[in-house]
């Protein structure tokens, strides 16, 4: 059996339903992301593993061997990180880690080498005695992540906990996130709206959309195999075709399928002349032209045009691929086993 | 942006020496000797605040006053602050009605609350008038408004719900998550807004004199009694008034800074 | 969650029990014949309301209390609207002294104003004593802090200086950017303001009797003198004057709500 | 002449310097962005274009041919998108829109047309009664982009326009701001935090550090040629290596440079035992093992170890690369050309 298990819960404000007989399952140790656009229900769900928002009846909370359904808030022994930080402001960095400790009576000779572990392990040293209005957002998330993993509770609960951070900072927090979640191997559940940001950190991704969950798979399977055209677009940038779509574009299919998603990256951009090697492999060469470019960063995306669609293809940004320019006529090479069919 | 510059500069400094004026004139008569159809007074002394400063009738007036107001205010924190708390961060839903309830003080002038207060409690079943503790609670309802805009304010400000939740996260209880997390992050805005109520229970006359005028002479009471003895007598009075206030308010006010460091207000 | 219910739910309870009694009790005392020594009264009448609306003199005095408010209310709006948009959105370094300024009249209790105008403008180099316009003046500065909050509120609400930034830049001059942009977002805002203010200076006693009281009867001064006569009576003023203030607020609301869709406060 | 000539702007908030004399230069027609971590004084600089912000003496600012430094806001014939819409509340999308034209006294018979033109142009179609408080945060930005718009601004300024809103829906405004900056070839300044942002939407790239502007270029060069260890770690996710580490990871070298930055996706992995391929061009083949992979999405970061050094190697995420796990040893090639000398 798994460590938590959540069995159809339901929540509705007034006339709109947010959580839908949501029922997951989460081992011990695993850090799944809850993932999906704002208003899927993403937050309440994790309000009411927390035991903030209370469940409609029939729902079920079990961590452990513990149903914790109609537990107080503080009995369920979880952890949690918000996005605006809710640290206290009348304690200094010391204050607000030891606070849980306090709360549970631990001595404070038993608590002080736990706390001194904990703020190496979140980089704080040296900032023990600054109060929260003098760090900085991302420092202010760090204590905050602090403050929940040293009660070492069961689960560790983190609502969108970056997303007021700059890009920059964002980035290398969820890295340190990671790297904490996988030290301690805490069981950890992740809200966010990001896509890059959930695959990134989960070993799982449980997608949202309008208080369901439509689809639950490793951050590859998610990425490589989107269930349905809304987890296609939201998961990455892929190109979706309807099946009279892709007829024209490389003539008659065997696959079934209703449509069919192609990530921009599986694509590749051959020069024509160069059609021996386009041929190859299992798949379709299209002739096309590139229409336009956008560097991203390590990725340079072209949409590509052949006389019945617009592709996105991307490429790694290296001088290798620096010939392909606006303008360049190109073969378009769609892998076959890289097309997915959606329902 | 130059040109308007003028305009606005002078437009604020007459809104300022219109509400600085009687200020200042009250502190000049309270220590001249004489002053009529002169721009400046004639001469200085300071025998009125001396004269004040030994009427026993004064220093017993003061006291009475002190004890009214600090009594009404006490209780009106004790109440206030678990009833906002409580309806705050658990029953959101009921917070619109406690708002109107508690704005009604606003829309009540003190002349119609008297009224009421005393054709209810002398001639209902419960007769309590004349006695200090219908004075008592009529201020108490009188500062509802000013306390609760206070607290409530700092209670929005430091975002008060959300630290309860992460209190409650971290194994408090409601208590231990009021009284270490809320408690010191509001202090400040209690102590304003219990400055404010006290400047306002001090300058209130019409409550006291119908409710319990005849028997119980507070500040008010008496400095309306001696207006028309001396000016200068009273005046001396209002100026001891702002100092004290102003010491009070300094002393407090740095008081709740070093002891907590929050930003509500 | 359970357990701590039925405690605050009886708390919260008792608070608005103590606020509403003495609303109800007015009102019946208002339509009762007699009312000694029973928990309701024995009987209920309207002819306390027929005397009242039938009483030359109280018809006067609301007359000449309207008059007064009406004036120094719209004076402080024409004042306090233009300074607090200038000091806010062009002046940002003067808003903490304009603030201080304008609270003052918070810890200025009544009498101690009252004492000082009087000494400043009856034996000054101006005589203004006993002259309506004294009353007018005191009044202004009494609702100086409401519409400073309220106006100060609504404008940041809706971020005045950003709504102000944008206007500029569209190309509207300062006017402009003030009467299309800001005006009507603040209008409901200045509305409460003005509400509350009215409903304090409709209940000031101690400045109306002190500075004009002899010769200019207000509805206060007049409440009060036949207060001994009749406690229905009284009761009866203190009905209407309720039904007329819920009245005129209901009608403003709705009509700021529908001039203008937005949320201060 | 350029279009825009700043000159010497210097700004200081009491003893803080937020603009240190900065000069720069716009052509016509040209998206600009300002990028840099917060506070770095970037959106001062545009509030100072605006004229929001007055700047110290000494400073100029041209556009056209008009110096504008003294010049009211309204005057200025700039148009501004803030942060946080800044839309009228009180003026439904189609009031807000056509307020600039009625301050600018145009009559409501020749601006009808135009602003039907602009509507279509931000995809509005349809919400023209629509009040603010009932679109969207990103419905609420393009009304604010189109209130800009329609009064024809010599240059149009863009703060954070898209910080607040949700990844997704900031990815899909980039493009469309982008296009309609193209359609109007509208002089813009673009002020953001977010480097793939910028990359995506400039012409050129103005980056900023503590009131400097410290390189400008093209996204291309500003990305390939970081002049600095800070722009390199700024703008991508560079391995930026001292000259000593360089030397021992490759051996001697004949370049000049104190450090050495190499992106990631530049670097390839080749698996060992296919030495020729990977001894091939100009370059180093170094031996290492993958120690750890996250997917990014379109591309896979590895983390590569060798006996010295750890790097990042960045590869699309093909089936062609899933040989590559962690444990895998490798030879990682490095081109020569792409190891970028910083001061």
């Amino acid at each position: 059996m798994s460590y938590v298990q959540i069995d159809r819960l339901s929540k509705r404000f007034k006339e709109t339903t947010v959580l839908n007989q949501v029922s997951l399952s989460i081992e011990k140790g695993e850090l799944i992301t809850l993932l999906g656009p704002s208003g899927c229900g993403k937050s309440t769900l994790l309000r009411c593993i927390a035991g903030l928002t209370e469940v409609e009846d029939g729902g079920k909370i079990v961590v452990g061997d513990t149903n914790i359904t109609q537990l107080a808030p503080k009995a369920r022994e979880v952890g949690m990180v918000f996005q605006s930080y809710a640290l206290f402001p009348n304690m200094n960095v010391y204050g607000n880690i030891c606070f849980g400790l306090k709360m549970k009576g631990v001595k404070k000779e038993e608590y002080k080498e736990r706390v001194e572990r904990i703020i190496d392990l979140v980089d704080l040293r040296g900032r023990e005695n600054s109060y929260p209005h003098q760090l900085s957002g991302g420092q202010q998330q760090r204590v905050a992540l602090a403050r929940s993993l040293v009660v070492e509770p069961k689960i560790l609960l983190l609502d969108e906990p970056l997303s007021a951070l700059d890009a920059k900072i964002r980035k290398s927090l969820q890295t340190e996130i990671r790297r904490i979640q996988q030290e301690l191997s805490i069981t950890t559940v992740f809200v966010t709206h990001d896509q890059e940001e959930a695959l990134t950190v989960s070993d799982r991704i449980f997608v949202m959309d309008h208080g369901n969950i439509v689809q639950i798979g490793t951050p590859k399977e998610i990425y490589a195999h989107p269930a349905s055209e809304f987890v296609a677009r939201f998961i990455g940038n892929y190109n979706v075709l309807k099946r009279a779509e892709m007829v024209q574009l490389v003539g008659e299919i065997v696959m079934a399928g209703d449509a069919f998603a192609i990530r921009p990256e599986v694509i590749s951009l051959v020069p024509r002349g160069n059609e021996a090697s386009a041929q190859s492999k299992n798949g379709w060469s299209v002739e096309s032209v590139v229409r336009s470019m956008t560097l991203k960063g390590n990725v340079i995306r072209y949409e590509v045009e052949t006389n019945h669609q617009k592709m996105q293809v991307d490429v790694l940004n290296t001088s290798d691929n620096h010939w392909i320019r606006v303008g360049t006529p190109v073969f378009m090479r769609i892998p076959a086993e890289e097309c997915i069919p959606l329902q | 942006m130059k040109p308007n510059k003028v305009f606005h500069a002078s437009l604020i400094t007459i809104v300022m020496i219109y509400l600085f004026i009687p200020l200042v004139a009250t502190f000049l008569y309270s220590i001249s000797t004489d002053w009529y159809r002169t721009i400046l007074p004639e001469g200085y002394t300071l025998s009125w605040y001396k004269e004040l400063f030994t009427d026993p009738r004064f220093l017993d007036a003061m006291q009475r006053t002190l004890f009214v107001c600090f009594l009404a205010i006490c209780i009106s924190v004790t109440v206030m602050v678990p009833t906002i708390f409580i309806v705050t961060v658990y029953f959101s839903r009921w917070e619109r009605t406690l708002q109107g309830l508690v704005m009604l003080p606003y829309a009540i002038p003190g002349v119609v609350a008297a009224v009421g207060l005393i054709k209810l409690y002398s001639s209902g079943p419960i007769v309590l008038s004349g006695s200090i503790w219908i004075l008592i609670g009529a201020y108490f309802v009188i500062v509802l408004p000013y306390m609760y805009q206070g607290i409530r304010n700092s209670m929005r400000t430091i975002d008060a719900i959300k630290l309860v939740e992460a209190a409650e996260l971290l194994g408090a209880s409601r208590m231990q998550a009021f009284w270490k997390v809320i408690f010191p992050n509001i202090l400040t805005g209690i102590i304003v807004s219990t400055l404010l109520s006290f400047s306002t229970l001090f300058g209130e006359f019409v409550l006291a004199n119908l409710l319990v005028g005849g028997h119980y002479e507070t500040m008010q009471i008496y400095l309306i009694r001696r207006m028309s003895e001396s000016g200068h007598l009273t005046s001396a009075i209002v100026v001891t008034y702002f100092i004290l206030l102003f010491a009070l308010s300094g002393i407090v006010m740095r008081l709740g800074k070093s002891s907590s460091k929050e930003g509500s207000r």
